[in-house]
C-alpha cells in the first residue's frame, strides 16, 4: 500500500499542489490525469523519493520511504521521461548492467526472451542510440519483465509506442494488477479496456 | 562490492565506446602546450622556466573539458535516476564513477607527460617532480571537479559555468604543484609541497563523495 | 658496403640507438597501420554477414508474430 | 578530358580498381623500401659532419615530404568530391587521412631521434619540426571531425571542407613559423640545410621516397575498400562479396549463434 500524506510541492515559486493526500492499495491501478504543468511528474518523482516534497510524507506499507529506502526500492520500478539507457551501449548491455545494479541475477537467454517479447528481435546488440524512439522506449519498458517489483510508477509510459506496443503494455499492466501489483501511471491518451479496471485521480492546474 | 564493480565496468565500457571524447581533451592539452613556445619563446631556458606552470595550466584546462562527461550522459539519459532508485549508496556510486573517470581521462595524460616534458625542455628531476604532482593532483582535480559537475549537470549550458566554478578552486593545487617542480629544478627538496597536495587529496577523498552525492540529489530535484 | 664488419654496421658509427630506433619505429608504425587496415577489412565483411543474418532474424520474428495473431 | 575517370565515381568500379592496383602498390612498396633502406643504411656514404646518424634522412625526408603530399592529395580529393559530387572522392580522402597522420608521426619521431645526437635535445622548436607538428594537428582535426558525425555522407563533406581549409593554411603556417623562428634567432643551427647532396646519397633517398609513396597508395587502397564496404553495406554486391569471403562459421556474433525460433 502506497500512501501520500499532505504533500506540498512548489516549483519556481508556483505551488503545484498543496496538502495532497492519496492512497493506492495493492491490486489497484491509479491513473493520474491532469493538464500539462499540473505537477504529475513532480508528484510521481516525490512518490519515488527522487525529489523531496516541501512538506508531507510518502508511506509504503506504513513506513516512511525516506526511512527505509532499500526496502521500498526493492519493490519499486520507476520509469520516467528519460529511459535510463545509455545510447552507446546495446540493449543487452544496458539491461544486464541495470540488473547488476539492482542485484538481480538473470541468464542471458532470459534477456533475449524478454527483448523478443517487446519486439526487439535482432536489435539486441545494436547501440541503443541507433534505435528509433519507440524502440528505445521498448528497451526501457522491458525491465518490467525483469524486475519482480510490486510497485510500478510509470510516467507517460506510452510515449512513442506504436499500437502494438501500447497493447502489450496495457495487457501487462492488467496482469500485474491481477497479481496484486500496484501501478501509478500518467498518460495523455486514455487507458483502453485492455488496461483493466482503474481509478482516476485528477490533478488540477493551479495558478 | 560487486555492485560497485558493475558500475565501474559499465563506465569503462562506455568510455571505450566513446574514444573520441577521451582523446580530444588530450589533443587539446597538447595543442595548448604547443602554443606557449610559439607565443612566448622557443628558447630552451625560457621554456624550462615556464614549463611546469604551462603543463599544469594546460592539464587543468583540458580536465575541465573532460570533466563534463562524468555525469552528463547519465543525467541526461536517466541512468542517474535508476542509480538512485537501486538502493545503492550514492556517495559510493559517485566515488566509483570518479575513479573510473580518473582512470580513463587522467592516466592517458600521465602517459603523455614525457612528451610534454620534452617539448618544454624539462630536466629529469623536474619531470619526476611533475609526475609525482600529477599523480597526487589529478585525482584531486577529479574529485573536486565532480562536485561542480554534479551541481551544474542539470543546467542546460553548464560548460563555461563549470570552468568559472572550478578554476578558483584549483588555484592552491596549481601553486603547490608548480612550486614543487620549481624546487626540483633547483635541486631543493619538495616533500613539503607534495605532502600538502597529498593532504588535500586525502581530505577530498574522504569528503568529496558525500558532497558529490548531495549535489547530484540537488540537481535531480 | 660502407662498413668494415657486421658489428660495425650494427654500431652505426656510435649512433646505433638513434638510427635503429628511428628505423624500428618507422617500420613498426607502418606495419601497424597496414595490419589494422586489413583486419578492419575482415571485421567489416563479417559485420556485413552479421547484418544480413540480423535482417533475416527480424523478418522471421515479424512473420511469426503475424502468424500468431 | 577527364571523362574516363567518371566511371570510378561508382563505388563498385572504384572497389575493383583498388583490387587491381593494390598488389602492384604492395610489391612496389616492398621492393623500393627494401632496396632504398638497405642501400641507405649500408652502402650510402657517411656524412662528413654527422657521421652515420645522417642515415635517418632516408626515412625522415621521404616521410616528411609525403606527409605534406598526402594532405595535398586529400585536399584535391575533397575538391573533386565537391565539384563533381563524387562520394568515392570523399571516401578516398578519408582513407588517406590515417596513413598521412602516420607519415607525419614518422617524420616527427625520426626528426626527434635525429635531433637528439645533433642538437643534444629530443625536441627543439625548429621551424620545420613545428610546422610538421601543426600538420599532425590538422590531420587529427580532419579525422576527429569525420568521426564525430554519425552520417558519414555528411561527415565526408565536413571533413573535406576542413582539409581544404588546412591546405590553404599550410603555406601560411609554414612561412609564419619560419618567420617566428628567425625572429627568435632559432635555438639551433639547422644542419639539415645542405644545399647539395651527393648523388650516391640522393639515389637511395629517391628510391625510398618512391617506396613510401607506394606504401601510402597501398594502404589507401585497402582503407578505401574498407570505406566502401562500410558505406555500401546494404548493397547486394557488397553482401555477395562478404558471403564469398567470410566462412560461415566465423560469424560468431550473438545474433549469429542465437537459438532459433525463440
Amino acid at each position: 500500500m502506497l500512501e501520500a500524506c499532505g504533500l506540498t510541492c512548489s516549483k519556481r515559486d508556483r505551488t503545484l499542489f498543496e496538502g495532497l493526500s492519496l492512497v493506492v492499495n495493492t491490486g489497484e491501478l491509479l491513473y493520474l490525469r491532469g493538464p500539462n504543468g499540473a505537477g504529475k511528474t513532480s508528484l510521481l518523482r516525490i512518490l519515488t523519493g527522487l525529489s523531496e516534497p516541501d512538506s508531507g510524507a510518502v508511506l509504503y506499507n506504513g513506513v516512511n520511504i525516506s526511512e527505509d529506502k532499500t526496502g521500498y526500492y526493492r519493490d519499486l520500478f520507476y520509469l520516467g521521461h528519460k529511459s535510463g539507457t545509455n545510447g552507446s551501449l546495446s540493449a543487452l548491455d544496458n539491461l544486464s548492467f541495470w540488473l547488476a545494479q539492482h542485484s538481480i541475477s538473470m541468464q542471458e537467454n532470459t534477456l533475449y526472451d524478454v527483448l523478443a517479447k517487446v519486439g526487439l528481435v535482432g536489435l539486441e546488440d545494436v547501440p541503443v542510440r541507433y534505435l528509433s524512439a519507440g524502440q528505445q522506449r521498448r528497451v526501457a519498458l522491458s525491465r518490467l519483465w525483469l524486475k519482480p517489483a510490486k510497485v510500478w510508477i510509470l510516467d507517460e509510459p506510452f510515449t512513442a509506442l506504436d499500437v502494438k506496443g501500447v497493447h502489450l503494455l496495457e495487457t501487462s499492466m492488467k496482469e500485474h494488477v491481477s497479481r496484486g501489483g500496484l501501478i501509478i501511471t500518467t498518460s495523455h491518451q486514455h487507458l483502453s479496456e485492455t488496461a483493466g479496471e482503474h481509478r482516476v485521480f485528477d490533478l488540477e492546474y493551479r495558478f | 562490492m560487486s555492485l560497485y564493480q558493475g558500475i565501474f565496468k559499465r563506465d569503462m565500457h562506455i568510455a571505450f565506446k566513446q574514444k573520441a571524447e577521451l582523446v580530444q581533451p588530450l589533443m587539446f592539452l597538447l595543442m595548448v602546450v604547443t602554443l606557449f613556445p610559439l607565443g612566448v619563446s622557443p628558447s630552451p631556458d625560457t621554456l624550462q622556466r615556464i614549463g611546469p606552470g604551462v603543463i599544469w595550466i594546460a592539464a587543468i584546462l583540458s580536465s575541465l573539458m573532460a570533466m563534463e562527461r562524468l555525469f552528463r550522459d547519465d543525467f541526461q539519459d536517466g541512468s542517474l535516476e535508476q542509480y538512485m532508485l537501486s538502493g545503492m549508496a550514492l556517495p559510493a556510486v559517485s566515488a566509483v564513477k570518479v575513479a573510473a573517470h580518473w582512470l580513463v581521462s587522467f592516466v592517458p595524460l600521465l602517459l603523455l607527460s614525457p612528451l610534454l616534458a620534452m617539448f618544454l625542455n624539462l630536466t629529469v628531476d623536474m619531470y619526476i617532480a611533475l609526475v609525482l604532482t600529477l599523480l597526487l593532483g589529478t585525482p584531486l582535480l577529479s574529485l573536486i571537479g565532480a562536485i561542480a559537475v554534479g551541481l551544474t549537470v542539470g543546467l542546460q549550458k553548464g560548460g563555461v559555468l563549470l570552468a568559472l566554478l572550478l578554476i578558483p578552486v584549483f588555484i592552491p593545487l596549481l601553486i603547490f604543484a608548480t612550486s614543487a617542480v620549481d624546487s626540483a629544478a633547483l635541486q631543493l627538496p619538495y616533500h613539503a609541497q607534495l605532502a600538502i597536495i597529498a593532504a588535500m587529496l586525502l581530505l577530498a577523498a574522504a569528503l568529496a563523495p558525500f558532497a558529490i552525492a548531495y549535489s547530484l540529489k540537488v540537481s535531480q530535484n | 658496403m660502407q662498413f668494415e664488419s657486421f658489428a660495425d654496421f650494427l654500431n652505426m658509427g656510435g649512433y646505433a640507438f638513434y638510427v635503429w630506433l628511428s628505423f624500428g619505429v618507422t617500420f613498426l608504425a607502418m606495419g601497424i597501420i597496414a595490419i589494422q587496415s586489413f583486419s578492419k577489412h575482415r571485421d567489416l565483411l563479417k559485420q556485413v554477414v552479421v547484418e544480413k543474418e540480423r535482417k533475416a532474424r527480424i523478418k522471421k520474428a515479424r512473420q511469426q508474430q503475424q502468424d500468431n495473431t | 578530358m577527364w571523362k574516363w575517370l567518371h566511371p570510378y565515381a561508382k563505388t563498385e568500379r572504384a572497389y575493383q580498381l583498388c583490387l587491381t592496383l593494390q598488389p602492384w602498390f604492395w610489391v612496389g612498396a616492398l621492393v623500393c623500401l627494401s632496396i632504398g633502406t638497405v642501400w641507405g643504411l649500408a652502402f650510402a656514404p657517411q656524412d662528413y659532419q654527422q657521421g652515420d646518424s645522417f642515415r635517418i634522412i632516408y626515412i625522415h625526408v621521404p616521410s616528411a615530404i609525403l606527409s605534406m603530399g598526402t594532405y595535398v592529395a586529400m585536399a584535391i580529393a575533397a575538391l573533386v568530391g565537391m565539384v563533381w559530387q563524387w562520394r568515392t572522392a570523399y571516401m578516398s580522402m578519408i582513407a588517406m587521412a590515417p596513413i598521412g597522420a602516420v607519415m607525419t608521426f614518422i617524420a616527427l619521431f625520426t626528426g626527434a631521434a635525429w635531433g637528439k645526437p645533433m642538437w643534444g635535445a629530443w625536441w627543439v622548436w625548429d621551424a620545420r619540426l613545428t610546422s610538421e607538428l601543426i600538420l599532425l594537428f590538422l590531420y587529427m582535426g580532419v579525422i576527429a571531425l569525420y568521426g564525430a558525425f554519425e552520417d558519414k555522407q555528411q561527415a565526408g563533406k565536413a571533413a573535406g571542407v576542413m582539409a581544404l581549409v588546412g591546405v590553404v593554411n599550410i603555406p601560411i603556417i609554414h612561412y609564419s613559423v619560419e618567420w617566428w623562428n628567425t625572429l627568435h634567432q632559432g635555438a639551433t643551427i639547422s644542419k639539415f640545410d645542405n644545399p647539395s647532396i651527393a648523388p650516391e646519397m640522393l639515389w637511395p633517398l629517391l628510391i625510398n621516397l618512391l617506396g613510401f609513396a607506394f606504401f601510402i597508395g597501398a594502404v589507401t587502397t585497402v582503407r578505401l575498400r574498407n570505406e566502401i564496404v562500410l558505406r555500401e553495406m546494404h548493397r547486394p554486391w557488397v553482401q555477395a562479396l562478404a558471403l564469398d569471403n567470410v566462412p560461415k562459421q566465423t560469424s560468431g556474433s550473438p545474433n549469429g549463434n542465437l537459438k532459433e525460433g525463440s
